[in-house]
């Protein structure tokens, strides 16, 4: 065990498997010479050499296509996109060949890749970079989409995910990047795709969240407690499979949810999860499920406006104090 | 510019040459029976056929390895059989069934046989481009000298994602060898409507630093001429090759296009240009078959698709729990 | 009043606001010599001629910005998509230029434009074919999305769309192409942005449907009316924004819900929908919100799978049976 | 192959010269002062500066009609100076204000002016080079005889959207007019690592039927002629240019890049190529200006800028409620 960043975690994970198997490379804008334009990937080409740690042009069309035509044949690319607000230029190629080549090919293809980079409202980036595109994906059968928000979680995801022989998406959070936590130096630790995690348990309210927002969430659980509420918070982890059976567990017994997100609120997953725990667990339900989401409005570049599009601590208490009618 | 083909034909032989003549039969005869039953509502979707483009896919195909990969757009069933696809699993794809190359779940536009390195047909216009990229990148990491051919049509040039796809191949020096079947249409746009010129090796050759060149797709004998040299290009690690076949489709682009934009005139005048017709002709020429044995191959390949769609039609649907199989390696957890 | 296609219903729309407003076009594949490859623009370049009804190449991601570029300078376009699944290739210019322009500029470029075309599983088309793309557009704010699923509706709501001055998502249905119907005759009849539609008062529960699920809702709700279950049948046509006052009305009186549609189950629209009613109308609800949605797996080919995949009747009478415990 | 920019030196006025010096003087304090905001962090998010461009938007810029339309990548502030945007706006912007060019919803990356017809600065590589074809084609549609300038970085050439664009644009003869700002990286990636030639003509001229102009983009009056000759064309109906003006960053690709790749020395070697310093010393030369006025013109700049700053700090935070506007047309209906 030591204690290192997200950051460090992440890379951990690329060094760690790419040791183990010389199928596994690392493809993306930056990630090589510059040592990615988030520092993920730092000292990776010196370790392993331009054939495995690959610059590539700004086409995430055709990288994210090469990665895939890659796995196609054996090897196990992993691609970096530089934020995954950049990936909807090359949706097609996710959505279309990564997610159905195995079905359409009645089994004979499979896709194992992953798909990586950070997401999420970095802090004034503007609508076009702060996308959260979670809900996206979570969408598409074939897709598995993994979100961790600890380093912990990080290293053990990422090492699952370039294991895994299917096409993942894999979203960090740029704002977590550099947050520290203990991690486990054991090359085998791995966090199993589609466990959730109760990261503190309770019994008066079910907390539901996932990535950059547990801190608030977490946060919020503090506050509850000085009030005398003994909140539950789930970190999802994994957005698609769901964890449902610790979710309907959960709720079980606190009877009353809250999910907690930084997506919009329309369509998205804060909505794709309340309704799944409505179809199992309506009757334990002594609330409606209420909602923490970003506003439903595009990104704004003023930090003012940002902050007040964003959840915090104050509107998360609020939702709780409405679940449990105070 | 277009580099010409002005060499002498290559030594294809005889042996070769006859086989070459079966498959492009074998094709026509395939996509004839193919259009009855898509006329009966056997087949069904979208069906692209091939008639009219055989010298393409047999003359290129015909002079890979047995270790080399092919990929193609929707209009895939020429490229599959050329590659030895056995016509029994493709037209069991096409009646959905479960002994289909796919499982019944790919039809006839995506066509799939990863035992012959046939790396499907695509059906969104230019997105396998980058995917063949892709493979010809994996040979290059594992330091293999195969290929990777790669077919797409003369309105995939529009898309993007081939634009991409060229500049990574040329930039990292990929065994990938890109052919477009220039038939002149994009679905019912004609060429000069849809790229800014007619010559495609302006835009695809030159200007991605790959050779670009212009053949005759209906001479099968030149497209296993040129793509025999961009193979060489290839397996000695010099990069792509771009090569514009000039060919011509002789149906509608799929099933229920009633083909309006063309005349009678225009159609008829193209088959004066059939690959099939210029073959027969040629080995008949040269002695290396005659009127009795042609008759006889015709004869073996119309049983052969009979016996295909016969096989087809007795194979069973697939089973309903098949839906939910086949999507992840992993055990595939419905979010239901 | 005419009884006419559903096709033709969308080429008048055109028509007659083309004939109104100089500045609106039609621009797309195929759209002009070949007559639209669903013939919905049938005659149009004749009337119009070239300047107006213009034949694009298969550049999804390019004509789609041009229409955006032309559409903030005052042209009007009207984009067709062959199918709505190849709006993947485009889906940069929709999610980030259209959507955002507006809100990016701060109000000084608006974005009149319609995007529209035919979606959803039309028939044996396979996995990358058979898109029903309406959760992903209608999750981002700035994008209207609507989906006619009458021939009156489908001239009404894109003639409405066309005058409308942001962009809209206009999803038309394969299999709705050939349907007949009334449809009004007057140059101004336009049917409201935003407004649900109720085709058939109920008392004992409400089915939430859209685009082809009307058809599959309506004869479930005749069967069911042969047992003596009286169902409402809303039509939501508008998805984004939403009807929800139209919904919580009628949950307050039949206090169950069933939502039937064609797309994925997961952080779809369903679960949009089951969420923003579970949020208003909680307390009104005797049972949960059941939905019937398309199976979570990759759009096959075989037409037995296909259907195995679809909603039918008897799904829909089950998941009515079950909100009522019978 | 390039075209190369042999004429002799175009004619352009005392006035005018002088002018377009003040205006890349302007711009480069405008972005050396907003580093230092930058760094105070009172700009945030992404933050790239124009420094060592100048030429190009302003020798470009400088031949257009008022009338004619602009857009560029998040590289911005330079083209919207230019342009005649006020710095003021600018600056409000950075901050995040309401008073800003985009009310403070846009940031450095999205600077608009409406009524500049500055179309705005696009965040995503590659993603406004069909809008510009687009307003290119409403200028046709209404007959109009304006033109539309659209700026790029190398990088962009990369992305599919460019070459869907160049194609239609070449197609259907848009007014248009392409130019790659060359500075030899995308971000940390030295061109002859992401594009398989250094030459960018090959890539964006000829293989699209436009002429490519190789142009040194750090002699304003060379960037003045190939603009002025690209927009007859573009107003005589003979359709898009290219043009390929090299250039240098005398920064890094965005305020958090520390240029770990470039030696003291390469950067030291640019500078000698400054195309303010360039231009300081062919007016002198001229007899066009002196050093008196130079001084007073510098310290007039940095009044200016200093103004800017002044106005954008004290500007007002955008109202919370503003967070719901301007979103569509049509009311907005939040769907929470
Ligand atoms: C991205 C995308 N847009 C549109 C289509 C519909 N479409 C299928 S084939 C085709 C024409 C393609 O023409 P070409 O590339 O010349 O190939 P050919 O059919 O002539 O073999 C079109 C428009 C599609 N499949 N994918
Ligand atoms: C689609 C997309 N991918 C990646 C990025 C991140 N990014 C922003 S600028 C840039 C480099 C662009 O270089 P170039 O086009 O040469 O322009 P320059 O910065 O040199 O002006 C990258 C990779 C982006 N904004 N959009
Ligand atoms: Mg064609
Ligand atoms: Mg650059």
């Amino acid at each position: 065990m030591a204690v290192i960043q997200y950051r460090e975690a992440l890379r951990q994970a690329m060094v760690e498997e790419m040791e183990r198997d010389d199928r596994v490379f690392l493809m993306g804008e930056e990630v090589a010479e510059y040592n990615g334009a988030y520092k993920v990937s730092q000292g990776m080409l010196d370790q392993f050499g331009p054939r495995r740690i690959i610059d590539t042009p700004i086409s995430e069309n055709g990288f994210c296509g090469i990665g895939i035509g890659a796995a196609m044949v054996g090897l196990r690319p992993i691609v970096e996109f530089m934020t995954f607000s950049f990936s909807y230029v090359a949706f097609d190629q996710l959505v279309n060949n990564a997610a159905n080549m195995r079905y359409m090919s009645g089994g004979q293809f499979s896709v194992p890749i992953v798909f990586r980079g950070n997401s999420g409202v970095g802090g004034s980036l503007g609508a076009t970079h702060s996308h959260r595109p979670e809900a996206f994906y979570a969408h598409v059968p074939g897709l598995t989409v993994l979100m961790p928000s600890t380093p912990a979680d990080a290293k053990g995801m990422l090492k699952a995910a370039i294991r895994s022989d299917d096409p993942i998406i894999f979203i960090e959070h740029e704002n977590l990047l550099g947050d520290k936590g203990e991690v486990s130096d054991d090359r085998d630790f791995l966090v199993p795709i589609g466990k959730a995690s109760i990261v503190r348990p309770g019994r008066d309210v079910t907390l539901i969240t996932y990535s950059r927002m547990l801190k608030i969430t977490l946060a919020a659980a503090e506050k509850l407690a000085e009030e005398g509420i003994d909140a539950e918070v789930i970190d999802l982890r994994s957005i698609r499979p769901l964890d449902i059976d610790t979710l309907v567990t959960s709720v079980s017994k606190t009877h009353r949810a809250v999910i907690i997100e930084e997506d919009w609120p329309y369509c998205g997953i804060g909505a794709g999860i309340s309704d799944r725990i409505m179809q199992k667990a309506f009757d334990e339900l002594d609330a409606p499920i209420r909602r923490v989401t970003a506003k439903d409005v595009p990104v704004p570049y003023s930090r003012v406006l940002e902050a007040a599009m964003l959840p915090d601590v104050g509107k998360v208490v609020a939702q709780v104090h409405d679940v449990l009618y105070r | 510019m277009a580099q010409t083909t002005t060499e002498a034909k290559p030594a294809v032989t005889r042996n070769q040459s006859v086989g070459w003549l079966r498959q492009m039969l074998l094709i026509r005869r395939f996509e004839e029976q193919s259009a009855k039953l898509y006329q009966q509502q056997k087949i069904l979707g979208f069906c692209h056929l091939y008639s009219g483009q055989e010298a393409v896919a047999v003359g290129s195909i015909g002079v890979l390895r047995e270790d080399d990969y092919v990929f193609t757009a929707y209009r895939d069933h020429g490229h599959a059989i050329a590659r030895g696809m056995d016509p029994k699993a493709g037209m069991a794809e096409m009646l959905g069934k479960v002994s289909g190359c796919s499982k019944g779940k790919g039809g006839s536009m995506h066509f799939f046989d990863a035992e012959k390195g046939f790396m499907g047909g695509h059906a969104i216009v230019g997105s396998h481009i980058p995917l063949a990229a892709g493979v010809a990148f994996a040979i290059k990491y594992k330091g293999g000298d195969q290929a990777c051919l790669c077919y797409f049509g003369d309105g995939a040039m529009d898309q993007g994602a081939l634009h991409e796809a060229f500049n990574i191949a040329s930039l990292w020096k990929l065994p990938v060898i890109y052919i477009v079947e220039n038939n002149m249409m994009s679905m019912g746009t004609q060429l000069h409507r849809h790229s800014w010129t007619t010559d495609l090796t302006l835009r695809g050759g030159p200007a991605y630093g790959m050779p670009g060149i212009l053949v005759d797709g209906n001479d099968i004998e030149e497209m296993a001429r040129v793509t025999r040299d961009a193979l060489r290009r290839a397996r000695a690690g010099e990069g792509p090759s771009f090569i514009e076949a000039k060919t011509y489709r002789f149906r509608g682009h799929s099933m229920s296009d009633p083909m309006k934009y063309r005349s009678k005139e225009e159609a008829e005048k193209a088959k004066e240009g059939d690959p099939i017709v210029l073959f027969e002709s040629l080995l008949k020429e040269r002695g290396w078959i005659d009127e009795p044995t042609l008759e006889e191959m015709h004869e073996k390949i119309k049983a052969e698709v009979e016996e295909a769609i016969q096989f087809a039609e007795h194979a069973p649907e697939p089973p309903l729990e098949s839906l939910y199989q086949d999507i992840t390696v992993a055990p595939f957890i419905p979010q239901e």
